[in-house]
């Protein structure tokens, strides 16, 4: 008997999907399925951890295992559920308040200790699912309900922060941008360790537009670097323009090539292993850089599972130590 | 060089006492815990009953020679049942001025106290805020008093032991704790032995040292067997006391609550998956766990706060392990918001809580039973948790068990109260052989899928099925579930049949757990005593002195803290008089007031301190004298 | 072109009735909201009592047409007093067929069912999940219908408008809400004109729009008094009530408690610093707070959690301003820790929780009255907090200013609840003038020192110094603070007193504070239904109903819920039967059993919605009758 | 009449000191005495607030005002009194768990934030308190009572966290060397915005000598690398050794001064305002480099409080406000 390959569809589950028509989240989760569909994932081995938020509603839309826990805390039950099933493909999905608002914390040490699961930033730069309050990631200046003279907090970068978390897999892609979003998961997937992707996700209802310029496809020839390793980091409709490096400033330039003496041969290759020029990536953003999208930084460490003493599963051999323990020191006889 | 030690004739002339209260004192530095511990085995072999009682300084290393350095170990040894390390010491030994000072007030008056004079020097004293040395000036006159130069005795001890390197030399008066303890144990007619063999463990790798330490143990001894007692004193006996026959050992309220985990574990063929964040006094737990570790099949993992300590342990057992976090009253506070989600998500969790003096910080090397009403009520929405609380160092283990089979058979967060003192205190313990190993309970969902809030009609616990489980995906969340089906509903009459089913499960466990029983006394009557927690002791041995007295008064200890034992109220309305003494300011007692609704008497005590026998002794006197009219405290 | 407003006949030969109900209902995009408020303050205008509920989708933007999706707005207008929006609808207006299907149950059989027939396609059938026209199938025989094609007429009203814009055209259905409420505002006789000012003002920048909904209000308006109405169906007048006189307006209860911790510390010359972390239905708060913003002397802080909300909430307390912060269940919970650091600091707090459907994320969009317990025990070690409940949408304002004066007399956090549903809410609300400003009240030291922790004889509360000024430095802190002096200290019996006076500063509110009153009917008979928080309308509408009936009840309401009022207990002795309705399991209920120690009869309702007036109604009946034993809950 | 300046003795409160005979603590709060002395800081406008541990209670033994809070909020009560306060001159003292287990959170905020402060992170790579459990900052394979097999943590290194949350002002100082102590939080004391100090502290109980390289007089000549704006990166007995970029991998080099051609010129000179040579600097640690102390980076940006709106102060400007508040919307008269 052959069993035929899952399909996306496969990994949708029966419930109506309850986000606002248009949002980001339904091209984010056709991603995902694809992603699982194309590893012909098992269903019941995958789990979805997700805290509160609108993008936290994810797992109940994944025909697979789901959890939606609560605000902030993704982190800290996807590490537990590691720690008790190491086997599992476990995936957090958490938006920038509930990953760097309130559950900036548990981000950090999942980072540091990098657990083996994928987390996905569905950043939005807002709070949708409590009407639009400001985030984290908003930009300075936002305007918002809780902001109505605008936002005084400088925003986290979210992959600055990763890096400096000690993050060893840092991503980022855009909502609309299938082909990106597709192939950035995988390799997020596939990552030994905590595959951290940043997701762009545009909320049309309280902060539509955020992400224009690199969501529109005209547009993002120009705003969007999208980065390859071992390529160099050129953009633009012609492919014209890339970054160079200026080593005395220790930053990143836009050439562009043919202008002013500029060559292919000057244009930074893209390492994904380098954690500085990571950062400096990290550091850009439109309008004076373009966007670079992508994987930023792969550098495969040992997992914090790999890194845990095997435990013992005979029962009996559990039994042996536990009496073992429970007569050990002095002990007498009456 | 003395004769070998089997040679020296113990003390002769002993008087014969049922119970006797001992109390090693002096810097942290001094071997006062080794010293007490050995004392309380050596009796332990000798087949008396005991109770002892750790304390340390609340700071890390506090000056050497100040009050606030000062560490102590208490134990009471009886002929018979005790429970308590006793309220007034008949024998302080106090390494230097400062344990003097410290412990004095708790001597009885006519007590023994033997000092080291030697260490009472100018500096010492002044150190220790004394203008004038207490032997001197009458102030110990009350007391007998037995005062030795032990660390010059000492020193002349290891000069006269050949080969001995000058550093040992000059460390010499280290071993004044095994001087003084060699006293002791001749004074009390104890065989030191196995001291003997502990030391030559303990310092295998350094063979000097256990010399040393041999020769101090043994010239204490001898000491005692040839010195002239001062007039008046003589050596004591304390008769072994009836034991069920078995295999022994020490066990503290920690170590007993480790041990129950993992055998209860076990017993549901489940590993435990410890999350914890330290603090004190519940880190304990944490390095207990972690010593056994992943070769007992314990995973444990020290988190970066409370919050994720227990998010990881729900996570846990989202993945068909039992998570287990424990923590201390602050750090409890900020589990509340999770413990709903596992309330709500109807997953098995175990929630210890060791509590300590609050409110916040409060005093935390204190112990205190303040954290009741948190455990029960501190949560927000309609949130109902089974309680448990455990009463001795030992009952943990059975207690532990219990918790996690309720966790598992009702899908519930279950927590378990403790208190600094009972992780300390320890008490003899009948080894028991570990449970046998059983395969998960939970039965898998075949492949016609299956109903994740479905319920078994007994518990109302519902399904176990973790990740990786065929058959099984199904999501799982803190907004409300649909009965049966378990997907998101906001529907109305689903609410409040949800919430009456999560209440009926968890009070309705009142009718499947044992009925309360009398502890001790008539089960009818003018006044019980009702405890919980570490009042047990205070309470058994206060009951046990005034029934002996001829008293009438029965003890109820309470284990099962929420629901309340079905029969409690019932029970209770037997007595005229119920007297409720808590380590709070009566949170139990005003949860009997809403049971029973008749008045209660609450008997509050929040020194850090436990209760003193004879508080509680006083405490029913006044009841039944009338002094204290029914209901006195409000 | 119809003739001006103001020559329109109103309608004649109207009914006179002394309430009615009436529900406005349909997509969140169909002006629901805007429509019923309208409805409201025409009524207000006109001199009637009302009490109004808006409910909302839970879903941001549930898609158009869906059940999901509906939006709606209630509102009870009455000639005497009235409490609750009403049990079931004398009038409902339904845009959509999704609008009619969810509310239809909730209408009066014999009600008035108005619908825009002409939204009722096979589409919006089927979306709603219709198998046949309602209008067809004969399920709305029981009602009186009044089905009209409002899209039509209003395409019609726009289309002979001159000078539109296309697309204004295109959209004219948007205006289809305005067109109803004309309707309705002639219905029930009254003058849109302050609507027609409304409308100018909202649309002030985009003329074009003004004019089309001016058109279509007007245009309803007519229609009414020229449309030949369905048979049996005719105009309704409800009289003016009777009121104070004065300035009124309409009040949400998060308005009325924003404009009361305003007027609080305003009276108490203090700044107030609100902390809070975006949760629903407490963010309004937060919203409203910063709108005032700094101009009005308020600082605002969205803060990255919970537990740095409340944190910096204290912070600004230390530092002499009054620190606030506002939530919901599961913040609370997050809270908690740190409320046990202002208990022990004696730093004042207001904190407010806005309670929603728990456990865990629950119903966030309910209301609930489930965090009492929480607030009342919910933290580790003896750590009383005064509680207090707002009980209607306009009490708010009363209760935020005592909330900000207890704070400050007792040092000390205070809790004040409100639930989803009063946050909505409204009713109208006569405006007082605001408090005069006045010094802040606690002295400074002066230069010879001062004790942190003496305490004033009256309240127990301990000098307020920040930081800043001069003389005054001292470390405040968690550990256990020496009595007067403040200094940490482990001293027992220090920790006994510090503990007892900590207790006897909040329990002693209860001898400073009013006594509970009874809020209506006789102070001893046959029952009181005592209530807390939201159930006050319809305690209130139910017990008015029952009295009119000639059934003797009394209401009592308690705003003071920790410490319980002083005489609370004698005075609930007077009364044979307790009811206690509540929205939770029946957590006032235990608290009464515990204090009065009687029984207490509780009425509990977890739907996440409000009592119907007839449900407490039936249950009064029912223990009068018998029907009901006494304490029949348990 | 003259009133002599104020002294170090004169912040040291009368409470009895409870550290460890020994304790890195001792020096550092030698060294804050020295720095308000120096600046004749007026006692009653300073406040020192902190969490829960050794490091913690800090407070208790300045005389200033003083806060010993809750464990890991210190850095949120801080910012309340800062929003109630601008003018008071704020100090956070708190240790590596106190900051970086249960506070990360409230520091990540903090720093993005830029609340004007000064913020002492006593570094002992351990929990002292709580007796000896591993901190985020313990070295991998640490043995202690909760790892008794050795840490499987990577931990978290405090500057580089600092500069991806965003922080302005990043230093880092060793508790034994006084001159650069005083100096660097002189420094931080003076920056506008959070002035972060990472002070290395040696808890002689539980984890003795992790920090002697650069204790010790001599080896900290060959271990620390003294940072000043503007000068070479040079470190050694004979200050002969120094940092070189290596700008084709974005990584620094220790170079020997006349070995192999290296000239003093190829050594690179600090700047303090650069981003990205900070994070190099920040990675930078024994054995294979120097540790490198003094400022890391300082990059003045507008505070927090700068941010904000000016607030109304006078109590009658607030009424009306608050009266007109009452009377908006439809109201109507009876
Ligand atoms: C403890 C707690 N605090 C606050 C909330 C309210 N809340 C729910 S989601 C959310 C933020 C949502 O923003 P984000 O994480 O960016 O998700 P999005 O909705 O934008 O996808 C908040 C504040 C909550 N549910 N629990
Ligand atoms: C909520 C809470 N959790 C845990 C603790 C226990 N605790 C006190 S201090 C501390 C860590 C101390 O480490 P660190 O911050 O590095 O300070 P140090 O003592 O090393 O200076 C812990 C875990 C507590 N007091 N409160
Ligand atoms: S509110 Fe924004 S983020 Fe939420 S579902 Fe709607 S569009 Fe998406
Ligand atoms: S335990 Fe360590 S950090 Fe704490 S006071 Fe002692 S030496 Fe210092
Ligand atoms: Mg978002
Ligand atoms: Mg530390």
């Amino acid at each position: 008997m052959t069993i035929e390959a899952r399909k996306p569809k496969d990994y949708a589950s029966a419930q109506e999907v309850r986000w606002c028509p248009g949002c980001g989240n339904y091209s984010i989760i056709k991603a995902v399925q694809k992603v699982l569909a194309d590893a012909d994932a098992r269903p019941e081995d995958t789990v979805f951890i997700s805290g509160i938020g609108c993008s936290s509603r994810f797992p109940y839309y994944m025909e697979t295992y789901g959890f939606h826990t609560i605000h902030g805390r993704a982190a800290a039950v996807a590490t537990g559920v590691k720690l008790a099933r190491p086997e599992l493909d476990v995936w957090v999905v958490s938006g920038d308040g509930d990953s760097l608002a309130i559950g900036g914390n548990h981000l950090l040490h999942l980072l540091r200790r990098n657990a083996d699961l994928t987390y996905l930033l569905l950043n939005n730069e807002i709070y949708g699912l409590t009407k639009g309050q400001a985030s984290p990631t908003s930009r300075l200046g936002t305007h918002t309900p809780s902001s109505p003279f605008g936002t005084v907090d400088m925003p986290v970068n979210p992959a600055q922060f990763a890096l400096g978390a000690g993050g060893r897999f840092i991503a980022r892609a855009v909502d609309t941008g299938m082909p990106l979003l597709v192939a950035t998961l995988n390799r997020a997937r596939d990552f030994v360790g905590t595959g951290f992707v940043e997701v762009l996700q545009n909320c049309l209802v309280f902060n539509d537009g955020v992400f224009a310029n690199v969501e529109d496809k005209t547009s993002a020839k120009e705003s969007l670097l999208i980065l390859e390793h071992g390529q160099p980091m050129v953009f633009g409709a012609d492919r014209e323009r890339g970054l160079r490096l200026d080593p005395a400033r220790l930053e990143l330039e836009v050439v562009e090539i043919g202008r002013n003496g500029v060559t292919e041969a000057d244009i930074l290759i893209h390492d994904e292993t380098n954690r500085t020029q990571a950062w400096l990536l990290a550091g850009c953003a439109p309008p004076s850089f373009p966007l670079p999208a992508g994987v930023l930084y792969a550098a495969p460490d040992r997992s914090f599972m790999q890194r845990q003493m095997a435990i013992e599963a005979a029962p009996e051999r559990v039994r042996e130590r536990l009496a073992a323990a429970m007569r050990s020191g002095p002990t007498w006889t009456i | 060089m003395n004769a070998p030690l089997d040679q020296t004739e113990p003390s002769t002339h002993a008087r014969e006492v049922d119970h006797v209260v001992i109390r090693f004192a002096g810097d942290s530095g001094d071997g006062i815990q080794a010293a007490g511990t050995q004392f309380s085995i050596e009796s332990a072999l000798a087949g008396n009953a005991l109770s002892t009682f750790p304390d340390f300084p609340s700071e890390i290393r506090a000056p050497a020679g100040t009050l606030a350095g000062v560490s102590s170990y208490q134990v009471q040894v009886a002929s018979g049942p005790v429970h308590t390390p006793g309220d007034k010491l008949d024998v302080l030994i106090a390494f230097n001025p400062a344990a003097l000072k410290a412990n004095l007030a708790d001597v009885k008056i006519g007590g023994l106290i033997i000092t080291d004079c030697g260490s009472f020097t100018e500096r010492t004293l002044q150190k220790a805020g004394y203008e004038t040395n207490p032997h001197e000036d009458g102030s110990l006159e009350a007391y007998q008093r037995f005062c030795l130069d032990i660390s010059k005795m000492v020193r002349e001890v290891v000069a006269a032991l050949p080969d001995v390197s000058t550093s040992s030399r000059k460390d010499a008066s280290r071993a004044k704790n095994l001087w003084a303890l060699g006293l002791v144990l001749w004074f009390f007619g104890r065989d030191p032995k196995a001291t003997l063999d502990w030391i030559d463990r303990k310092f295998a790798t350094s063979p000097e040292t256990a010399r040393i330490n041999r020769a101090a143990l043994e010239e204490g001894y001898h000491f005692g067997a040839t010195a002239l007692l001062p007039q008046g004193l003589e050596p004591v006996r304390v008769p072994a006391a009836e034991a069920e026959p078995g295999l022994y050992r020490s066990v503290t309220g920690t170590e007993s609550l480790v041990f129950g985990l993992v055998a209860g574990c076990l017993e549901q063929g489940r590993r435990p998956v410890y999350c914890s964040y330290p603090i004190t006094p519940a880190s304990n737990m944490l390095h207990v766990l972690s010593k056994l570790g992943a070769e007992a099949g314990i995973r444990t993992f020290q988190a970066e706060d409370e919050l994720a300590a227990v998010c990881a342990a729900i996570g846990a057992s989202y993945a068909g392990t039992v998570g287990i976090t424990g923590t201390s009253g602050p750090g409890m506070a900020l589990k509340t918001e999770a413990l709903g989600l596992a309330v709500a998500a109807e997953l098995p969790l175990v929630v210890i809580n060791v509590q300590r003096g609050g409110p916040s910080t409060g005093l935390p090397t204190k112990a205190e039973q303040s954290d009741l009403w948190q455990a029960v009520m501190g949560r927000n929405g309609d949130a109902p948790i089974p309680v448990l609380a455990v009463s001795t160092p030992s009952s943990g283990y059975a207690l532990a068990r219990q918790a996690v089979r309720i966790a598992i058979s009702h899908m519930t967060p279950v927590i378990l109260l403790s208190d600094g003192y009972l992780a300390n205190a320890s008490e003899p313990w009948r080894i028991p052989d570990p449970p046998s190993p059983a395969p998960p309970s939970a039965p898998l969902p075949g492949s016609d899928g299956f109903s994740p809030f479905a319920r078994d009609p007994e518990t109302l616990g519902r399904p176990w099925v973790p990740p990786g489980t065929p058959g099984g995906t199904h999501r799982l969340g803190g907004l409300e579930r649909k009965d049966v089906t378990g997907e998101v509903s906001y529907d109305p009459d689903n609410h409040q049949r949800m919430t009456e089913l999560r209440r009926r499960k968890i009070m309705g466990l009142a009718d499947q757990l044992p009925e309360q029983a009398v502890t001790s006394g008539p089960s009818e009557g003018r006044i019980a005593v009702v405890g919980w927690g570490s009042t047990f002791g205070p309470i058994a041995d206060a009951v046990a002195s005034l029934q002996a007295g001829g008293t009438e008064v029965a003890h109820i200890h309470l284990e099962q803290l929420w629901p309340l034992p079905k029969n409690l109220e019932a029970l209770l309305q037997g007595f005229e008089h119920i007297l409720v003494p808590e380590m709070n300011t009566g949170q139990l007692a005003w949860l009997l007031r809403a049971e029973c609704l008749r008045p209660i008497d609450s008997l509050s005590k929040v020194t850090g301190q436990l209760f003193k026998v004879a508080e509680i002794e006083a405490a029913v006197r006044d009841r039944l004298s009338g002094a204290a009219p029914r209901g006195s405290n409000r």
